[in-house]
């Protein structure tokens, strides 16, 4: 057969399984099963290109992974999540501490790691407000400063509008110097910030009256990824000021805070993942929030199908491989 | 004398200061103000990342370097980033505060740089905000063609860290959970998600606390040679 | 110039505009300033697209958006460094006047001259950039540097080393005893899976002691210690591989992100 | 009741209001709710701070220890030097232990306390503690064993690097990536292909980075050699110069310093992803046979690996960052896994304070693994047959490796 017959035979295909799919399905499920088809019928094409013609350019896989992340994006797929231990550990936590507790929650982090962990801050920063917490909002990322003011406005505060500034929460924002920070607040807040973002002086603010330092604070939430970030959170505060931190990382740094758990961090949230499965905790135990938005709920969706695309990825490419050594031996 | 000597008794005096404060209460304070010292030190390290960019751009201008013309850029971007940043410069509504300059309400010049409306919280938003999550969300492309191309199992080892990884990537999603939903809840440990939250909780935990203790000696003996004098290698000078 | 490159030039200015347009149109029932409204989310997206093209090839939009970040986020951290602490932590401790005219509060202890100190270190740091003087600016690095190292001593064999090493006693038998039936058929994660509980501690506290092994480097891998170091290897292999995973995970939920952006506040299609 | 209880509740904070003022009691009961105060009410100094902080514990109020939410609070009074006594702060009754800690004292004053129970509109205040003044210690005697294994440790890497100084020989095992390294320079010179030597994007204030020179030294001896080529791209210029120097001392020791030559150690650029795409540009044209990623390495590992898996090149690579490491071990032929780079920095160069340091470190994880077995056959036995005697070593030993 020529190349024309191909082609013949794949429109004639592709016509059949587009009528089979309009046939079968409800119109609003066509976005979602079309772009499966694109993606696994890309797949099974790849590994037969792959297994005659060896070399496939890079490009094509770029828009492979591309396709594969945008589809489920346009035509949204929604799981189930179930807490895992290490999650359910930091919601209990903040479940579990008496009303009117102080959390302090420290967004350690850029826009780099922020979609992954923008999620998760905005879900505990939520839990904390509506469990009647008082919520010690700070940052040792420069970057995360302005994160942080455009959540608190834009995501956060909207659904409390009677919640105070200065009683019930307050933001202190970012200090230049890393651990060092953290070095002197672990025996003094106000050495170190001396005012809110506002340039509200400390002792003028309710929530510090009885919080000297990051000693006195409840429980410490870390939500970052980098340096400094969880990590200098535990060294410098949790370990030597014996406070119970919590941290939400990004997936990359996520397995390096296992060998602190659960003697040095009371729970972790690994991920996008770990986004979603404290969203869906926090929707399944509070009605209030049945209507939030839940950006790491909707980020499982093309995460899946992306992790399905990268593991094909790797079979495809250990199937060649393995043909190619066994012809070499031969 | 002044090049080396100096910093290597201030390099001596802070460190020592700084570990035995941990261990004599009386010194925590002096130990808090050393540290707001370093702290404070850190912004001026900024004033010179700022000044080494202009710096090595305008040498690029100047001499017509290669791709000059982005240099252009580079120094256009600092300075008015520069500006708005430290004048303070915001628009709500129509109404203009740069309280530096006497426009506008001169309390503004309390408020947080962040703050709704100014232009430096604007421009990191629409600027740096895109321009950073996009540089790493390229890395997402790499890694799938990375997985193509370059992921083999082509020993014991790789096998084995592939198949960890597998089990992970698929442990992480609902799809994992569907493909072993069949195995009974007494067997719950065979089922995919559980496998990746017992891999990451035990084996995972033990290698990583291994590197841990590695990296954590690493750094202790590091940090000695650096107070003893014995690592000089940040002056720029040999080692030994 | 070659022709194809003012094509392209010109296609993606004329989409520009007319993104500009239409986003602008778009916001304005809603917001006051939609014209800079529309136009900060059309760049916003253009940037986000220009780091993009780099897939394709190295190109002058990518390299325009690079060198705009480098210049922007340069600014950025030296501004937020002077409002946060140049304005917040050193001024007040060094002059009321200056405290004042920035409207923050002044320390209660009053003024502390201790605080030059820093100052001259770091103005001592900024002469790095004349070519003459940089070696003074030797002193600072080592307050930097001694600071590091004298923070870090502590914290790291304290966390890293000693805690590490008190959270890997585990039991290595079971505490109670139900039989070998219950004991088999019932593997489960939590409490009540008494097999895997074993199992999970066994595989802590080996891995932990022969990834010791690997890492130990004044005995020749031979014998019962070359055994030891295999095994070592295995579980650090695993630990690489659910790092592997877990990156490949966040790597993904970036770009998550940014194409949420590009459909969601731009494009407006979800 | 429960809506007055709420009441007297809410106006707690404003204190003295029940006692005071008739008007306000009446308002809210005019039953007085009478309780028994708390007893053994004492004061202790903080140990081991610098002299700011008064301990304070009691033995709850009997009411409160029989029926629950009869005593809604417990108020600490202070009396400073002989002056009247301030209300310092309200426990919660029923949370937590009963203890409270004032804090930011001074050394030179003297100081009283006693404790009150509150019902919803009655005070019972306890007796009072004896005066006394917060000490201040000079030692941190609960930091004695983080004292001394911060000892132990140091002192042997102290003693290692001062003795292989003397010249003691100092014995570190075989690295199995090392003879991978002969292996690779050999392959390309059988090819005839040049070799790609990376060396990280990081200063030569990074470990790491200095570690890679050190294996550059031991390639370009044996490049020099066998008259192979080499490239190697940097992104900082400190690092160029000390790359030159290097390799052109390699070039001087095989006796042919004419065909060293500028060109093989290059600059590019400190951005990050301009190094990459520069040095993804390098292998794509000239096609190395053997590809060394060794240093401190980012995102960029990645790209870098990938790359060179592509051009079919041989991979050796090797850093000390976590996160980095598997990309290395799945895309490399031979990967030197986190401090089996500085291992085989120190094994190549001999110097005394990489390999006194690499033995000092040894002591240190001996000291864990000993440590780890002896607390996990202590735990064991104890917890299996209830043996009081390991119960103790492993309370002993968890004290001794505590965070304290």
């Amino acid at each position: 057969m020529g190349k024309r017959h191909w082609i013949l035979l794949g429109a004639i295909v592709a016509v059949i399984i587009i009528a089979a799919v309009l046939w079968l399905f409800p119109k609003e499920r066509w976005g979602t099963v079309f772009s499966l088809l694109l993606v696994f019928g890309g797949l099974v094409a790849l590994l037969l290109r792959s297994l005659y013609a060896k070399e496939v350019e890079r490009r094509i896989i770029f828009l492979f992974i591309l396709v594969a992340v945008a589809a489920p994006i346009l035509f949204p797929i929604t799981f189930t999540e179930k807490p895992t231990a290490v999650v359910q550990a930091v919601f209990d936590k903040i479940e579990n501490l008496p009303s009117g507790s102080t959390v302090l929650l420290s967004f350690d982090f850029d826009p780099a790691m922020a979609p992954e962990v923008q999620p998760m801050a905005n879900a505990i920063s939520r839990h904390c407000l509506e469990k009647g917490h008082k919520v010690i909002f700070m940052s040792l990322w420069a970057t995360g400063q302005a994160l942080l003011s455009q959540s608190l406005s834009d995501y956060i505060l909207l659904g409390f509008p009677d919640k105070v500034d200065g009683v019930d929460y307050v933001n202190i924002g970012y200090k230049a110097g890393n651990e060092g920070v953290l070095n002197v607040i672990v025996s003094n807040f106000e050495k170190m910030f001396p005012t809110d973002v506002n340039s509200v002086p400390l002792k003028d603010i309710r929530i510090f009256d009885d919080i000297a330092s990051a000693k006195d604070v409840d429980f410490i939430m870390s939500i970052g990824g980098g340096m400094p970030g969880p990590k200098e959170w535990v060294l410098f505060v949790g370990d030597p000021g014996d406070v119970d931190v919590g941290v939400g990382v990004a997936a990359v740094v996520a397995p390096q805070m296992y060998p602190y758990y659960p003697a040095q961090v009371i729970g972790i949230l690994g991920g996008v993942k770990g986004a979603a499965e404290y969203e869906y905790a926090l929707k399944d135990a509070y009605p209030v929030f049945a209507d939030m938005d839940t950006p790491g709920l909707r980020m499982m969706g093309p995460q899946t199908l992306a992790h399905i695309v990268i593991l094909s990825f790797i079979v495809i490419g250990n199937i060649i491989y393995f043909r190619g050594r066994r012809e070499r031996k031969q | 004398m002044f090049k080396r000597r100096i910093p290597l008794f201030i390099l001596a005096f802070v460190g020592t200061l700084l570990i035995v404060s941990v261990f004599i209460p009386p010194m925590e304070n002096l130990g808090e103000d050393f540290t707001l010292f370093f702290d404070i030190i850190a912004v001026f390290a900024f004033f010179l990342g700022g000044g080494n960019l202009v710096r090595i751009h305008f040498g690029k201008l100047r001499r017509r370097k290669k791709d000059w013309g982005f240099s252009i850029v580079t120094l256009v971007a600092f300075f008015f980033m520069l500006t708005i940043g430290l004048l303070k410069v915001s628009s709500v509504g129509g109404v203009w505060n740069i309280p530096l300059l006497g426009i506008g309400d001169p309390a503004a010049i309390a408020a947080s740089p962040t703050t709704e409306g100014s232009w430096f919280q604007e421009t990191f938003n629409y600027v740096i905000n895109p321009l950073q999550s996009t540089m790493y969300a390229l890395l997402a492309f790499f890694v799938a063609s990375a997985s193509y191309r370059a992921f083999r199992a082509k020993n014991r080892e790789a096998t084995l860290l592939l198949l960890a990884a597998f089990i992970i990537l698929l442990g992480r999603t609902p799809f994992g959970m569907e493909l072993t939903r069949w195995v009974p809840e007494s067997f719950s440990v065979l089922q995919i998600p559980n496998m990746a939250i017992w891999i990451m909780n035990s084996p995972n935990l033990a290698g990583q606390r291994a590197i841990l203790i590695g990296i954590g000696l690493g750094v202790v003996s590091m940090s000695l040679r650096l107070i003893l004098g014995i690592e000089r290698s940040y002056l720029g000078e040999d080692r030994g | 110039m070659k022709k194809s490159t003012l094509i392209v030039m010109a296609v993606v200015v004329v989409l520009f505009l007319l993104s500009w347009v239409l986003k602008a149109s778009a916001l304005q029932p809603e917001q006051g300033s939609y014209i800079l409204r529309g136009f900060l989310v059309t760049f916003a997206a253009f940037l986000t697209l220009a780091v993009m093209s780099f897939l394709y090839q190295d190109n002058p939009f990518y390299k325009f958006a690079e060198h705009l970040f480098v210049g922007v986020s340069a600014a950025f951290w030296m501004c937020m460094g002077f409002w946060t602490t140049i304005v917040q932590n050193l001024i007040p401790r060094l002059s009321t006047s200056l405290a004042d005219y920035f409207m923050v509060p002044q320390r209660p202890e009053g003024l502390n001259l201790f605080f030059y100190t820093p100052v001259i270190l770091g103005i001592l740091l900024l002469m790095r950039l004349s070519p003459r003087g940089g070696w003074i600016s030797r002193w600072p690095l080592a307050f930097i540097v001694g600071t590091t190292a004298g923070l870090n001593f502590i914290r790291y064999l304290r966390s890293d080393f000693i805690k590490q090493i008190s959270s890997t006693f585990v039991p290595l038998l079971g505490t109670q005893w139900e039989g070998i039936g219950p004991f088999l058929s019932n593997l489960d994660l939590s409490a009540s899976g008494q097999l895997v509980l074993l199992l999970s501690n066994w595989v802590v506290f080996l891995g932990v002691f022969t990834g010791l092994i690997y890492f130990f480097f004044s005995k020749e891998h031979k014998g019962a210690f070359g055994v030891g170091s295999r095994v070592g290897i295995w579980i650090l292999m695993i630990t690489f591989g659910a790092s592997f995973g877990y990156t490949v995970m966040g790597r993904i939920s970036l770009l998550v992100g940014r194409i949420t952006f590009l459909f969601g506040t731009w494009l407006e299609l979800i | 009741m429960t809506s007055k209880l709420f009441l007297a509740l809410l106006l707690l904070p404003f204190s003295g209001l029940a006692q005071d003022d008739p008007a306000g009691v009446d308002m809210l009961d005019t039953a007085v709710v009478v309780v028994a105060p708390p007893t053994s009410v004492i004061a202790v100094d903080h140990k081991y701070d610098k002299g700011e902080r008064i301990d304070l514990t009691w033995v709850p109020s009997i009411d409160d220890q029989l029926v629950e939410g009869k005593v809604l609070a417990y108020r600490i009074y202070r009396i400073v030097n002989d002056g009247g006594p301030q209300l310092v702060a309200d426990v919660a009754t029923g949370v937590g232990p009963y203890q409270y800690a004032d804090e930011d004292l001074h050394r030179d004053s003297i100081y009283s306390y006693y404790v009150a129970a509150v019902s919803s509109n009655y005070e019972a205040a306890s007796t009072r503690t004896a005066p006394m003044s917060p000490q201040r210690e000079w030692m941190n005697l609960d930091r004695k064993w983080l004292f001394l294994i911060a000892l132990i440790v140091g002192g042997s890497v102290l003693l290692f690097i001062t003795a292989a100084r003397r010249g003691t020989k100092l014995f570190v095992r075989k690295i199995a990536g090392l003879e991978a390294v002969d292996e690779a320079v050999g392959r390309a010179t059988e090819m005839g292909r040049p070799i790609l030597f990376v060396p990280g994007i990081r200063d030569m204030d990074d470990v790491q980075t200095l570690a890679a020179l050190t294996i550059l030294g031991r390639v370009s001896r044996v490049i020099a050699d066998y008259d192979t080529r080499i490239f190697m791209p940097t992104s900082r210029s400190l690092v160029m110069t000390a790359g030159r120097e290097t390799v052109k001392a390699a070039y001087q020791a095989a006796g042919r310093p004419d065909k060293y030559s500028d060109d093989m150690v290059t600059y590019y650029t400190d951005e990050q992803f301009g190094y990459v795409a520069a040095v993804d540009g390098v292998m794509v044209r000239e096609k190395p046979a053997t590809v060394f990623l060794l240093g401190a390495f980012f995102a960029e590992s990645l790209i870098l690996a990938e790359t060179g898996n592509y051009i079919g090149a041989i991979q050796i690579g090797g850093t000390a960052r976590p996160a980095q490491l598997p990309f290395f071990i799945a895309a490399c032929d031979f990967t030197l896994i986190g401090e089996e780079l500085f291992a085989a920095s120190a094994y190549l160069s001999g110097e005394p304070m990489q390999l006194g340091s690499l033995k000092g470190q040894d002591v240190g994880k001996a000291i864990a693994m000993i440590a780890i077995i002896v607390g996990a056959v202590a735990i064991t036995i104890g917890e299996a047959w209830d043996v009081e005697f390991m119960h103790d070593i492993v309370t002993w030993l968890s004290g001794v490796f505590s965070t304290r």
